[in-house]
């Protein structure tokens, strides 16, 4: 990094303002900044649904088993 | 009476739901074609100003025209529409019920998705606010005059190409007005006249077509 | 041996359990360069002459447009792979990359349409690089509509793999004839991402930027094919003890 | 008995079905003619005979879904059209295909009856598809369902609807052994309580006082 860090902007409200460029920029910035936090926290909560699927699966198999254990000679298909 | 038609909409949003992957073929069906428009006749903004508010609405007209076969069709080969036919609880508002959700699901999502075409055919401004409320109302109509064209070619096979057929003449007069607004606007003119024309429209599509789908449906289940 | 590494990847299992390892690195160092390549392009970078501050936008805009590209071919290689040595998890990976792709070409267009309106006055110009990412939004969102479109997974995941590779032929042919409908229409004008000598302080926050994005994709692409693997491997045993153990407590 | 409905039906004083001299054209071809039966309370009759011989078109004229090109059906004395509402609110009709959404799960096909005139409370809905042999199977969307499986759920419907006259258009397709002998006694309980029931089917159907009907060799034996 060449020489000493040299910030651009005085303030922070200059920093936020970018000389009139601001709002198009943090626009920007915000756009990505949510597309990417979605990418990365659909899957996760995608997982944890699919995984309470499988419970739910394996409560619906239970239920099964219960039913033809009372009448094995009923209706099974 | 209405509970007939809240229940069958509520009913229709949750099959609507279970197909969320369909629902957006329309949506970008319409925004393709906007993209097309520029490729096809120039990218400059002028140009494309001219063309935008009859371009517009020609998608959206298309549009509801994609999304109109499945609208009986699956009922129809699962046995459902027998079931609808002996609805005793008024089965007009059944159906009132199935079309309203199409409306929904297909006619309000272009006019939220209206904007973006703005934009990408560079609409002037001052024809924004008339174009979300021509096409709010004119969807209204074009999912209620394209459900008779359905209902009437349900049975059919093919029925793609003769739904589109039937259908497209009767939509003329959306088409005319609804653009009309969106044009009167830019030019500055009032645009209130041609909004209103466009409202009876829909009005008397909505009084009117779910009879003509019930008595269509009704052919068909006799053939 | 290769060969055999090469087969390893085929079991789900062994790509959770790996993926589970690295994902954690993965993640830390994609985002660190981001945080990094971020403030050194927007506050330490200095403002462009032309175009003031708005060009900053650069280091968002270019990296997802890289990203937008790369990952439709990486999608599509995914797909050959999975055609020729049927490996699902190729499919797997073809599946989630098309939706990361998606959403970074739409994060490029919307990025590319800001940047717009300072330099040009409106948010839309048909722009030949803009129009090709357009375009490339589409082929992206077709393959997505086809894979959905079918119920049986293998279907979809050769109908969609084929779409693809057919896709690759084309992005050259779309990009060729968009630059050139463009020079025909357009009168001399500042190419948006045109190859404006950057001046070197520009340039390397745009690469960290870049290489953050890079290792941002991976991921995203290794998140969401977990998920993926165990939808698909539901009916497993593995992933059954899975789903018991995460009941109770989390673990990655 | 039957698992749901406690009551039985008000005595009939005239016939809760009556076809008067009715004949059927499909195509300009005379299926059948100057067809005449009777159906009371508590009475049950299958149609019989060969392929094409208009057993479902019998079935769809009785429920008012295709018009017949001559006579008349009759409910309760009156033609059926005069007063499609009471007409239809005691009717059930289950045709060739089970009126089944695939991306619904079974409850909510039957939570959300189509014609919006059924609300039954979730504990019905769950006893209704266990009595039909779908126990744990219930929050499962239609589309992994077997043909067979679908019927079921159908048929789930016609022990929670009250309606008193049934019309089942080939009820045993697709159906396994044990769901035939499980059709049977809902159709014994529903006469019981003295409903009537209107079916189609090739099998033979052991119930008690059922009359046939075959319609190509046109003998009626009472």
């Amino acid at each position: 990094m060449s020489g000493p860090i040299d910030w651009q902007f005085e303030s922070w409200a200059a920093f936020w303002q970018m000389a009139g460029h601001g709002p198009y920029v943090w626009a920007a910035v915000a756009v990505t900044a949510v597309v990417m936090v979605a990418l990365l926290v659909a899957p996760l909560r995608r997982q944890r649904r699919l995984l309470a699927e499988v419970r739910a699966e394996q409560a619906r198999a239970a239920r099964r088993a219960a039913a033809t254990a009372d009448k094995p000679a009923g209706g099974k298909i | 009476m209405n509970s007939a038609l809240t229940r069958s909409l509520r009913r229709e949003l949750l099959l609507a739901a279970r197909r969320r992957g369909e629902l957006a073929n329309p949506l970008l069906f319409f925004v393709m074609v906007a993209a097309l428009v520029p490729l096809g006749i120039s990218p400059q903004a002028s140009v494309l100003a001219e063309l935008a508010p009859g371009m517009i609405w020609v998608m959206a007209l298309l549009a509801t025209l994609l999304s109109l076969e499945p609208l009986f069709a699956e009922d129809y080969r699962d046995g459902t529409l027998d079931q609808l036919l002996l609805a005793p609880a008024g089965m007009v508002f059944v159906i009132l019920g199935k079309m309203l959700a199409h409306w929904l699901v297909t006619g309000l999502p272009l006019t939220l998705i209206a904007p973006l075409l703005a934009v990408l055919l560079a609409l002037p401004a001052a024809g924004w606010l008339p174009l979300l409320l021509g096409l709010l109302v004119g969807t209204l109509a074009l999912s209620m005059i394209g459900a008779m064209g359905a209902a009437l070619t349900v049975s059919l096979q093919r029925s793609g190409v003769l739904l589109t057929l039937i259908v497209m003449p009767l939509y003329v007069p959306v088409i005319i007005f609804g653009s009309a607004v969106v044009q009167r606007a830019i030019e500055g003119f009032s645009w209130l006249a041609p909004l209103a024309l466009l409202g009876s429209i829909s009005l008397l599509a909505l009084a009117l077509c779910p009879l003509v789908v019930v008595g269509a449906l009704r052919l068909t289940a006799s053939d | 041996m290769a060969w055999q590494w090469f087969h390893q990847w085929g079991s789900p299992r062994w790509f959770y359990q790996r993926s589970g390892v690295w994902l954690p690195w993965l993640g830390g160092a994609a985002g660190l360069l981001l945080a990094i390549g971020l403030v050194w392009g927007l506050a330490l970078a200095p403002a462009d002459f032309k175009q003031g501050n708005s060009y900053r936008i650069i280091y968002l805009h270019v990296p997802a447009s890289f990203l937008a590209l790369a990952g439709y071919y990486l999608m599509a290689i995914a797909g050959a792979i999975g055609l020729v040595w049927k490996i699902k998890l190729a499919y797997t990976a073809m599946k989630c990359a098309a939706t990361i792709g998606a959403a970074l070409t739409f994060v490029a267009l919307f990025t590319g349409a800001v940047w717009g309106k300072p330099t040009w006055g409106t948010y839309w110009v048909w722009d030949a690089r803009i129009t090709s990412m357009l375009v490339l939004l589409f082929l992206y969102f077709g393959v997505i509509a086809l894979y959905q479109a079918f119920d049986r997974v293998d279907v979809a995941n050769k109908a969609a793999a084929l779409l693809a590779l057919v896709g690759t032929v084309n992005v050259p042919i779309i990009y060729k004839s968009v630059d050139w409908w463009y020079t025909l229409h357009q009168p001399a004008s500042l190419k948006l991402t045109g190859e404006s000598t950057l001046h070197a302080s520009m340039l390397q926050p745009l690469l960290v930027m870049v290489v953050g994005f890079y290792l941002f994709y991976a991921a995203a692409l290794l998140l969401s094919m977990r998920a993926e693997v165990i939808a698909r491997e539901s009916g497993g045993g593995w992933v059954k003890a899975l789903a018991a153990g995460q009941g109770g407590g989390q673990q990655l | 008995m039957h698992p749901l409905a406690a009551h039985s039906f008000p005595p009939l004083d005239s016939a809760l079905l009556a076809f008067d001299a009715v004949s059927c054209e499909r195509g300009g071809r005379s299926i059948f003619s100057l067809l005449s039966f009777e159906l009371f309370g508590a009475a049950a009759l299958q149609v019989q005979g060969d392929n094409g011989a208009g057993k479902t078109s019998l079935l769809r004229i009785a429920a008012g879904l295709l018009a017949p090109s001559g006579g008349r059906v009759l409910s309760r004395g009156e033609p059926v059209d005069s007063d499609r509402y009471r007409f239809g609110s005691e009717l059930l009709y289950l045709g060739h295909h089970a009126a089944i959404k695939a991306n619904l799960t079974a409850v909510e096909n039957l939570q959300y009856t189509i014609d919006g005139r059924h609300r039954f409370e979730l504990a019905a809905i769950f006893a209704a598809l266990a009595a039909v042999g779908l126990a744990g199977y219930e929050d499962l969307p239609c589309r992994t369902f077997s043909a067979g499986q679908r019927r079921r759920v159908a048929l789930a419907l016609l022990l929670l609807s009250d309606a008193r006259l049934w019309l089942l258009d080939e009820p045993f397709t697709a159906i396994d052994r044990g769901g035939v002998a499980m059709i049977e006694q809902l159709m014994a309980g529903h006469l019981g309580r003295g409903g009537a029931i209107v079916l189609t089917s090739h099998q033979p159907v052991s119930l008690a006082g059922l009359r046939t009907l075959n319609l190509t060799s046109g003998a009626d034996d009472e």
